[in-house]
């Protein structure tokens, strides 16, 4: 009975929750809690798994939560796809936790809010009624905010949980409303009553909007994205792995399971808004991350990437279901869900990496970071790995999702509507542009921080972290290669979650011969990750042997040649914000409004020229400071109000009666 | 027979008695302790109205509606006691007080509450009137306590507001008897709650309409709904926490119950206008002014009194909309929002005695000086902005999704409103209770038990409400119809 | 099954083995239209084998990755090269991955040469990495757009089932197909690091792009990236061939002869290609590093304005 | 016998109102208070009226309450308040005389229009009576809204409650607990407000509100 045992599993972390608070007091409960907790995720994930492979559903409520309809639980595959994701991530962050969470001066500001923030995502996914959903989500956020200001001291920090939360207040409002649509006056918040009667025409469309910014915002989707790379960063590491890796996973089961699940059949023009926001999202996000400065800021861009690579899946699934091509709406979904596993493995991966530099160096700049990869070599590898599965390079697990939204993408022009023929190539366009530009944003990430020489003390003489944390980046990585190697495992795993969503399901690919990865037929397409690896082990190991053979084997040590005019200084190095340079003079001037100002000092004067980039957020300029200046501008004509003398307030009352005696006396 | 007219006897008694005795006993911290006697005591027989149920006379009745509000109004006066019995001990040494305030401020916090107690039990809209006037002047001469230009200035505002509603509320009154009289005839009858409910039907709709909007705008001023909130700020941020933590947890409800009584009279007269519209708008204008007005506060608890402001709108908003579902979110609203309010004017007391200042551009990093206190207001700001797992959000929830089902565009200005609010509050707390601590870094030596009884009342309620009170909330829904 | 595999090894072989050869007619053929002598053909071969037998002059900060790169890249590339039909279509290794994967190949060497350039913390690796990806990041999605167009046509991103769609006769002309070939021209050419974007030759160290990567490199490693560039032309060339000039593709359960045939034919077509490769690079002058986006970005439009042509047909 | 007694009633109801505007044209503490004390006067006479034609004796007791406190003991406290506060003897109105009459008079036809129009079926001295008190405790709020010194806003006030005692005693059968309510809050009123005088001449040198809206707060 899987879903007793997840709740218990939640029970759990709340106990623990309470056990950190009550003890924080004393003596640091670091260790303890993040075995426990560790633990705790790691059965979760067994009992999700087991419940994914035997296909098992099962309804539980309990007494509490909403009075007459009660907290209702329920698990069905879809949901159990998305425990084993949040479990194997919290496991993942609980360990890596062990011995990150060591150098960290305040405890006590964390342990308590990790434990109730794991609960909470289990919950989200569990919950079978809207207030439950919404309670658990409102939960989640709350424990991330607190979790963001843990390290309250700097300022940009609290300012950046004050927009998170308020982010999060407004998508939770968003998905209150469309709960409100779907329940009806009459208040039929249990999810089973929604699925009796689904909404229709504009209303199902209105819910289907409102879906999109509850958990858009939660996923960090184009326009709505502003709170992310200002929160992710801002927690611990571990935490920043939950939050990007997990926790906007979390929110795209929020959307698969109002959109795809509680309302009816959809109607073509959702894909299409979905498309727009998908690739908006992959394009701003990953221009974004390649000038960024700050490693995680980086990551935290790449996850708005990411998921918008998924929110095109889903909007290719959502127009093939509409336009009744059952086949390939399930290939679309069928992508978007692997490609979700999949980042949230590599985006795990690359937080602990990140992590682990922050803890070697204490910085985050890579301006100031290089050379790393001899300093933490174990370190530089998973990195390294994570980099490649990111890209979506072959053999790692990020090519085959890509790979199959483009298959996908192939299957569109039998789409009958003409949004759709013009508009799904040019997603098609802006994935491929987006997953070309990881690879540059990645390049440069890995190239910066780890390569090159040591560009500040502090990467000079780093050490590379602790058994524990090396041995978790290591498994993640493992599992971003195997998924890649054989795909078809997982795609098997993920046919009972298209069965129970679209009633089909991908051919089992298993039995494939070679183990190829076969989305609709050999003829059309086929990519075999075993082999691929394989060939390139024998190249390489042919070119070995031939050079071996072949080839003198001496090797000499000498300083760079460099052109012939070797520079001792570090800063002569390719920096950062000169590696994106070139890619900046491409699309920045556009999309950010990029303007270079460079001043050189009159000659004699000593001062050194300086350049210096301006990159305008437009989304935040369009959207965002209009609205914060209309509440500015009310709250201050409005404060008159708090300074009139007591004649002008009793004016105020005698003119409202005035009013309402007009009213009545004119009334019939 | 008598058993049962105790616990209403009681509720009326014991207060006055107090209060004589109250006057009259030196020595603050014994008179305190006879405060928090006296109020546990009103409490303890509050609860027994539960059990048995007085008989209905012609001045005096219980029924379900207003023993809701008994209950809850003993109860935080029980805890308010208990509260200013360790706060005011902290005024006297700072001298802001002597010890012939305190007797003064002991003996009118019993008056006043007699005067709720009073008010709520009254069965005749007249003795409801004298009750909830006599609150009134109590609660004036309790803002005005510190004698500082800023106490007196704002007891002088609530008063001369105060007096307009008690006019206003007085005509009103007339004017339902005026109603009333040609069908009940002349006396007494014309004025028992019980006998204009059941005939209310035949009464002359006009004179309704007219005498409503007198009430409404008579004991709205008490309710503080913007435009006649005018008072509320000042006087919560002028007067002693405590006479704070009552005005917002007590008074407000009280001058509500009889904005309900009398909606319920005119549901029960088809002709007469219907009060949902009137109440809606007034609830959403009250909403949003407060929401706005939250971004430019400097003193925290006038930020706290205009939080009040906001969520006596919504309550209102939502009983406006009418309706099973509504109703019972408006109750569930009030009753969280008493114990929430109350709670945080409890933490926001002790707060401005450890630091010394109500500014809060001075108050910095609680959480790390004042962990208790810090995390206190964090929780008591997350439930009052109506986050989960706490009860207002179960409250917000049920409005918000049943007014979106019914009239989306009221459901939108709702949320904008809400989100409005939930921006200036949050912003404020973060700045208080994190960041690097500033100030005075003093311990606070106030009991913390009022905080955690009432947060943690929230919590459950926000998880967990008990069948019974659900039951009763509901029936109590259906009555206000 | 046997002999699947014995055609499969052939092609390797010969990819492997012609690629020098065939940069070495580029080269002369660039001299002769020069009025220059040239260097002899097997020149590129004579290179390759002192190159190995030069000791190899490693920085003294460079980490595994710079040593391992080399491989690596040779490794993808030739793999890369081995996916393309060369004469024969069906081959066993055809189907471990489409068109698309062959891009991912190419563009997982690029990876690693990217970083490696970074490796030693020089500022002209650090120019060649930047430049390469931004040329990259452009090239891709072109290279991806020609993709769909061709897909989209045969219903496959296979190559093998690609070119046997091309050479059945219901082909015909299409605009899309001229686009595309232009597009990929365009793409191979940056890929390649050919003029107009880049100049192979060059040794002013401010134009280069490529080879302001391999800087560092020398000896063995030298000779592998050098290889793996030569199997890129040949493969590029190849691809163009196979997509656009199918005739002389025999399939795999073929006879022996025919095979003869059509490793004939391939060769004829690579010299040919190169020809006009030569011809086009002497005919014009390299561009500015920015004006090179303009260049590649040209190809990504005209991808994707072959596509949308196909999407719309569609639907009439 | 009944038209006579109503037509009494309409002329002491509408000579309250007349009273009420003289109340709004004065502009001298003094007369202020003169004027007041007449107007209770008048209150109490119509109150002694309705006493007189619903023949109810305890109405007789309001119409002693009325002219005892309001029209002797009230003014006179407010002369010596006046005196001992040493206040300058000007009422400087905020809006000019002349508007404040125009609005007062539209103040009234609004209470006529509500109360005679919408209550078809009540007793006709009661709506006269109605209309009146109305419009008298509209008055009365208009010249609290439009003085700006202390003492006519309590003058304001009080004209207010007459309306009010005015109303009640029109209400017929209203039981006693009404007045004495009335009287009772008058009282308390009275009290505070002197309690509140006479603090504010301890912190404040005037009344004046405006002096002490200096001390509003949230103003840092």
């Amino acid at each position: 009975m899987p879903l007793a045992f997840l709740l218990w599993c939640v029970l759990a972390f709340l106990v623990t929750a309470v056990a950190a608070i009550v003890t924080g007091q004393r003596w640091n409960a670091t260790t303890p809690v993040y075995c426990i907790t560790a633990l705790i995720s790691l059965l979760g994930c067994a009992g999700a798994v087991t419940a994914l492979l035997t296909h098992q559903s099962a309804a539980l409520q309990l007494p509490l939560g909403l009075p007459g309809i009660g907290a209702n639980f329920r698990m069905d595959v879809l949901s159990a796809l998305f425990l084993a994701i949040v479990n194997l991530g919290g496991a993942g962050a609980s360990i890596f936790g062990l011995g990150y969470g060591r150098h960290e001066a305040f405890p006590g500001r964390i342990l308590p809010f990790f434990c109730v923030f794991l609960a909470a995502m289990n919950l989200v996914v569990l919950s079978d009624d809207a207030f439950t959903f919404l309670l658990s989500w409102e939960l989640m956020s709350l424990a991330s905010w607190a979790l963001v200001l843990a390290h309250h001291g700097e300022p940009e920090n609290v300012h950046a949980g004050f927009v998170y939360i308020l982010m999060a207040s407004f998508g939770t409002f968003a998905l209150l409303l469309a709960f409100g649509l779907l329940a009806g006056p009459g208040g039929q918040y249990s999810f089973e009553a929604i699925r009796l009667h689904q909404p229709m025409g504009m209303v199902a469309g209105l819910v289907f909007l409102l879906a999109l910014v509850g958990a858009g915002s939660k996923a960090g989707l184009v326009p709505l994205h502003v709170w992310l790379p200002l929160a992710h960063p801002a927690a611990p590491s571990h935490v920043s792995a939950l939050m990007s890796g997990i926790m906007t996973k979390v929110a795209i089961y929020a959307f698969i399971r109002i959109v795809l699940d509680l309302l009816g059949p959809p109607v073509w023009w959702w894909g299409m808004v979905l498309l727009a926001a998908g690739g908006a999202s992959a394009l701003m996000g990953v221009l974004y991350g390649l000038f960024q400065t700050d490693i995680k800021r980086v990551l935290a861009y790449s996850t708005i990437e990411n998921i918008g690579i998924i929110f095109i899946g889903l909007g290719l699934a959502l127009s093939f279901r509409a336009d009744h091509f059952e086949e390939a709406a399930i290939l679309a979904l069928t992508a978007a869900l692997f490609h979700v596993i999949n980042h949230s493995l590599f985006k795990s991966l690359l937080f602990f990496c990140s992590g682990a530099v922050l803890g070697a160096t204490h910085e985050r700049n890579l301006e100031r970071l290089g050379g790393l990869i001899h300093r933490m070599p174990v370190t530089a590898l998973a990195c390294l790995a994570g980099c490649l599965a990111i890209s979506g390079l072959p053999p790692f697990n990020g090519f085959v999702s890509e790979w199959l939204t483009f298959q996908a993408i192939l299957l569109s022009p039998e789409l009958p509507q003409w949004g759709l023929k013009l508009g799904v190539p040019a997603v098609g366009a802006l994935l491929a542009l987006s997953v070309a530009l990881a690879g540059a944003c990645f390049v440069r990430l890995f190239g910066i921080a780890f390569l090159g020489r040591a560009r500040a003390p502090v990467a000079a003489n780093a050490l590379e972290t602790d058994k524990i944390s090396l041995s978790v980046l290591l498994v993640f990585a493992g599992f971003c290669l195997v998924i890649g190697v054989v795909p078809g495992f997982v795609i098997d795993a993920l046919g009972p979650v298209s069965q129970s969503l679209f009633h089909g399901q991908m051919p089992i690919q298993s039995a494939q011969p070679w183990l190829s990865l076969v989305p609709i037929s050999a003829a059309r397409s086929s990519y075999n990750g075993l082999t691929l690896l394989l060939m390139i082990a024998v190249a390489l190991g042919l070119a070995f042997v031939a050079i071996r053979i072949a080839a003198s084997r001496s090797t000499r040590r000498a300083p760079a040649w460099d052109c012939g005019f070797p520079n001792a200084g570090t800063l002569t190095q390719y920096t950062a914000g000169s590696f994106s340079q070139p890619i900046r003079r491409v699309f920045g001037t556009v999309l950010f409004r990029a303007r270079e100002s460079i001043e050189v000092p009159p000659p004699g004067d000593s001062r050194p020229a300086r350049m210096t980039v301006r990159l305008q957020d437009v989304v935040w300029d369009v959207c965002y400071a209009p609205l914060s200046g209309a509440v500015t501008y009310l709250a201050d004509r409005l404060n008159v109000l708090q300074f009139l003398t007591i004649r002008r307030y009793l004016s105020l009352v005698f003119a409202t009666l005035v009013v309402l005696l007009l009213v009545v006396a004119t009334w019939q | 027979m008598t058993g049962m007219a105790n616990g209403l006897g009681l509720i009326l008694a014991l207060p006055p008695v107090a209060a004589a005795l109250l006057a009259v006993l030196p020595g603050y911290r014994l008179s305190a302790s006879v405060n928090v006697l006296a109020s546990l005591l009103s409490f303890l027989a509050a609860i027994s109205l539960f059990f048995w149920h007085p008989p209905t006379s012609s001045y005096f009745a219980i029924d379900d509606l207003n023993i809701v509000f008994i209950v809850l109004n003993t109860l935080v006066g029980f805890t308010t006691s208990v509260f200013s019995a360790s706060y005011i001990g902290h005024e006297l040494e700072s001298g802001k007080l002597n010890v012939a305030n305190l007797r003064f401020y002991h003996a009118m916090f019993q008056i006043m509450m007699f005067g709720m107690n009073l008010a709520l039990v009254a069965n005749n809209i007249g003795l409801m009137w004298v009750a909830i006037e006599l609150a009134t002047l109590a609660t004036v001469v309790m803002v005005g306590l510190y004698r500082t230009h800023e106490a007196l200035e704002a007891a002088w505002k609530y008063f001369i507001l105060a007096s307009v509603g008690i006019a206003f509320a007085l005509f009103g009154t007339i004017l339902v008897y005026m109603a009333a009289q040609p069908v009940l005839g002349e006396g007494l009858q014309g004025m028992t709650w019980t006998v204009l409910e059941t005939r209310a039907s035949a009464f002359d709709p006009g004179l309704l309409n007219v005498a409503f909007i007198f009430l409404f705008l008579g004991y709205g001023t008490k309710v503080g709904l913007a435009p006649l909130h005018a008072w509320l700020p000042d006087a919560h941020a002028e007067g002693p926490t405590p006479i704070s933590a009552v005005l917002s947890g007590l008074l407000l409800n009280v001058a509500l119950y009889a904005i309900l009584r009398f909606k319920m009279l005119m549901a029960a007269n088809a002709e007469a206008i219907n009060p949902g519209p009137l109440m809606v708008t007034v609830g959403l204008v009250s909403l949003l002014f407060a929401a706005f007005m939250l971004y430019r506060r400097r003193d925290i608890k006038r930020l706290f009194a205009y939080s009040s402001i906001e969520h006596m709108g919504i309550i209102v908003f939502a009983f406006g909309m009418g309706g099973p579902l509504a109703n019972f979110a408006g109750l569930l609203q009030m009753t969280m929002h008493s114990l929430t309010k109350s709670a945080i004017f409890f933490t926001v007391g002790q707060i401005t005695q450890v630091k010394g200042t109500q500014k809060i551009a001075q108050i910095r990093g609680l959480t790390v000086s004042n962990p208790v206190l810090g995390w206190s207001l964090v929780v008591g700001v997350i439930a009052i902005a109506g986050m989960p797992p706490l009860g207002i959000f179960m409250s917000e929830f049920l409005i918000v999704s049943s007014t979106f089902a019914r009239a989306p565009l009221l459901a939108l200005a709702l949320v904008l409103g809400l989100l409005v609010a939930f921006g200036a509050l949050v912003w404020r707390m973060q700045c208080m209770a994190f960041g690097a601590p500033s100030g005075r870094m003093a311990p606070a030596r106030g009991s913390y038990i009022p905080i955690f009884l009432h947060l943690a009342c929230v919590v459950i309620a926000g998880i967990f409400l008990p069948p019974a009170i659900v039951a009763w909330f509901q029936h109590v829904a259906r009555m206000l119809g | 099954m046997m002999r699947d595999f014995t055609l499969q090894t052939i092609a390797m072989l010969a990819v492997l083995l012609l690629a020098p050869l065939l940069t070495g007619v580029v080269r002369k053929a660039k001299a002769r239209l020069l009025r220059r002598i040239g260097p002899p053909l097997i020149q590129p071969y004579r290179d390759l084998w002192r190159l190995l037998q030069k000791e190899v002059v490693l920085a003294d900060n460079a980490s595994w990755l710079f040593r391992a790169t080399p491989y690596l890249v040779f490794a993808t590339t030739w793999l890369a090269a081995t996916l393309v039909p060369t004469f024969a279509t069906g081959l066993p290794f055809n189907w471990a991955a489409d068109l698309i994967g062959i891009v991912a190949l190419l563009a997982l060497g690029r990876f690693f040469l990217a970083l490696a350039g970074m490796d030693v913390g020089t500022s002209f690796g650090g120019i060649g990495s930047s430049r390469e990806m931004m040329i990259a990041s452009l090239a891709e999605p072109a290279m991806m757009m020609i993709i769909f167009s061709l897909a989209l046509l045969a219903g496959s991103t296979q190559l093998s089932v690609m070119a046997q769609y091309l050479l059945s006769p219901n082909v015909g002309l299409r605009v899309t197909l001229g686009l595309s070939l232009i597009a990929l021209m365009v793409v191979g050419i940056a890929e390649n690091a050919r003029i107009p974007v880049d100049n192979p030759a060059t040794h002013l160290e401010l134009t280069m792009v490529h080879e302001a990567m391999l800087l560092e490199y020398s000896g063995r490693h030298l000779a592998l990236l050098e290889l793996a560039s030569f199997i890129k032309l040949l493969l590029y060339l190849s691809l163009i061939a196979c997509l656009f000039v199918p005739w002389g593709l025999v399939p795999a359960n073929g006879s022996w002869p025919a095979f003869g045939l059509g490793l004939l034919l391939y060769a004829a077509k690579m010299i040919v290609g190169v020809c006009i490769l030569a011809g086009f690079e002497t005919a014009i002058a390299k561009m500015r590093v920015f004006r090179v986006p303009t260049f590649v970005g040209a190809a990504l439009m005209l991808g994707l304005l072959g596509a949308l042509l196909l999407f719309v047909s569609r639907g009439l | 016998m009944h038209g006579f007694a109503f037509d009494v009633a309409h002329l002491l109801a509408g000579s309250l109102v007349l009273v009420s505007f003289m109340l709004l044209y004065q502009d001298r503490l003094y007369a202020l208070l003169n004027v007041f004390a007449l107007h209770a006067v008048v209150l109490s006479l119509s109150v002694a009226w309705q006493a007189h034609i619903q023949d109810a004796p305890h109405l007789y007791i309001t119409a002693v309450i009325a002219i005892g406190f309001k029209a002797i003991i009230i003014p006179v406290a407010l002369h010596r308040m006046i005196v001992l506060l040493g206040i300058h003897r000007e009422v400087e109105t905020t809006a000019s005389i002349g508007l404040t009459m125009l609005i007062g008079l539209g103040l009234v036809g609004l209470s006529m229009a509500v109360m005679l129009r919408i209550t078809p079926h009540a007793d006709l001295v009661a709506r006269e009576d109605l209309a009146f008190a109305l419009s008298v405790l509209l008055l009365g709020l208009l010249i609290m809204v439009t003085r700006r010194n202390a003492v006519s806003q309590i003058i304001g006030f009080m004209s207010l409650e007459n309306g009010l005692v005015l109303a009640a005693t029109g209400a017929r059968g209203m039981p006693l607990v009404v007045e004495i309510s009335v009287a009772f809050s008058v009282l308390i009123a009275f009290i505070v407000i002197g309690v509140f005088l006479f603090r504010i001449r301890e912190r404040f040198d005037t009344v004046d509100i405006a002096a002490m809206d200096q001390f509003r707060g949230d103003r840092q």
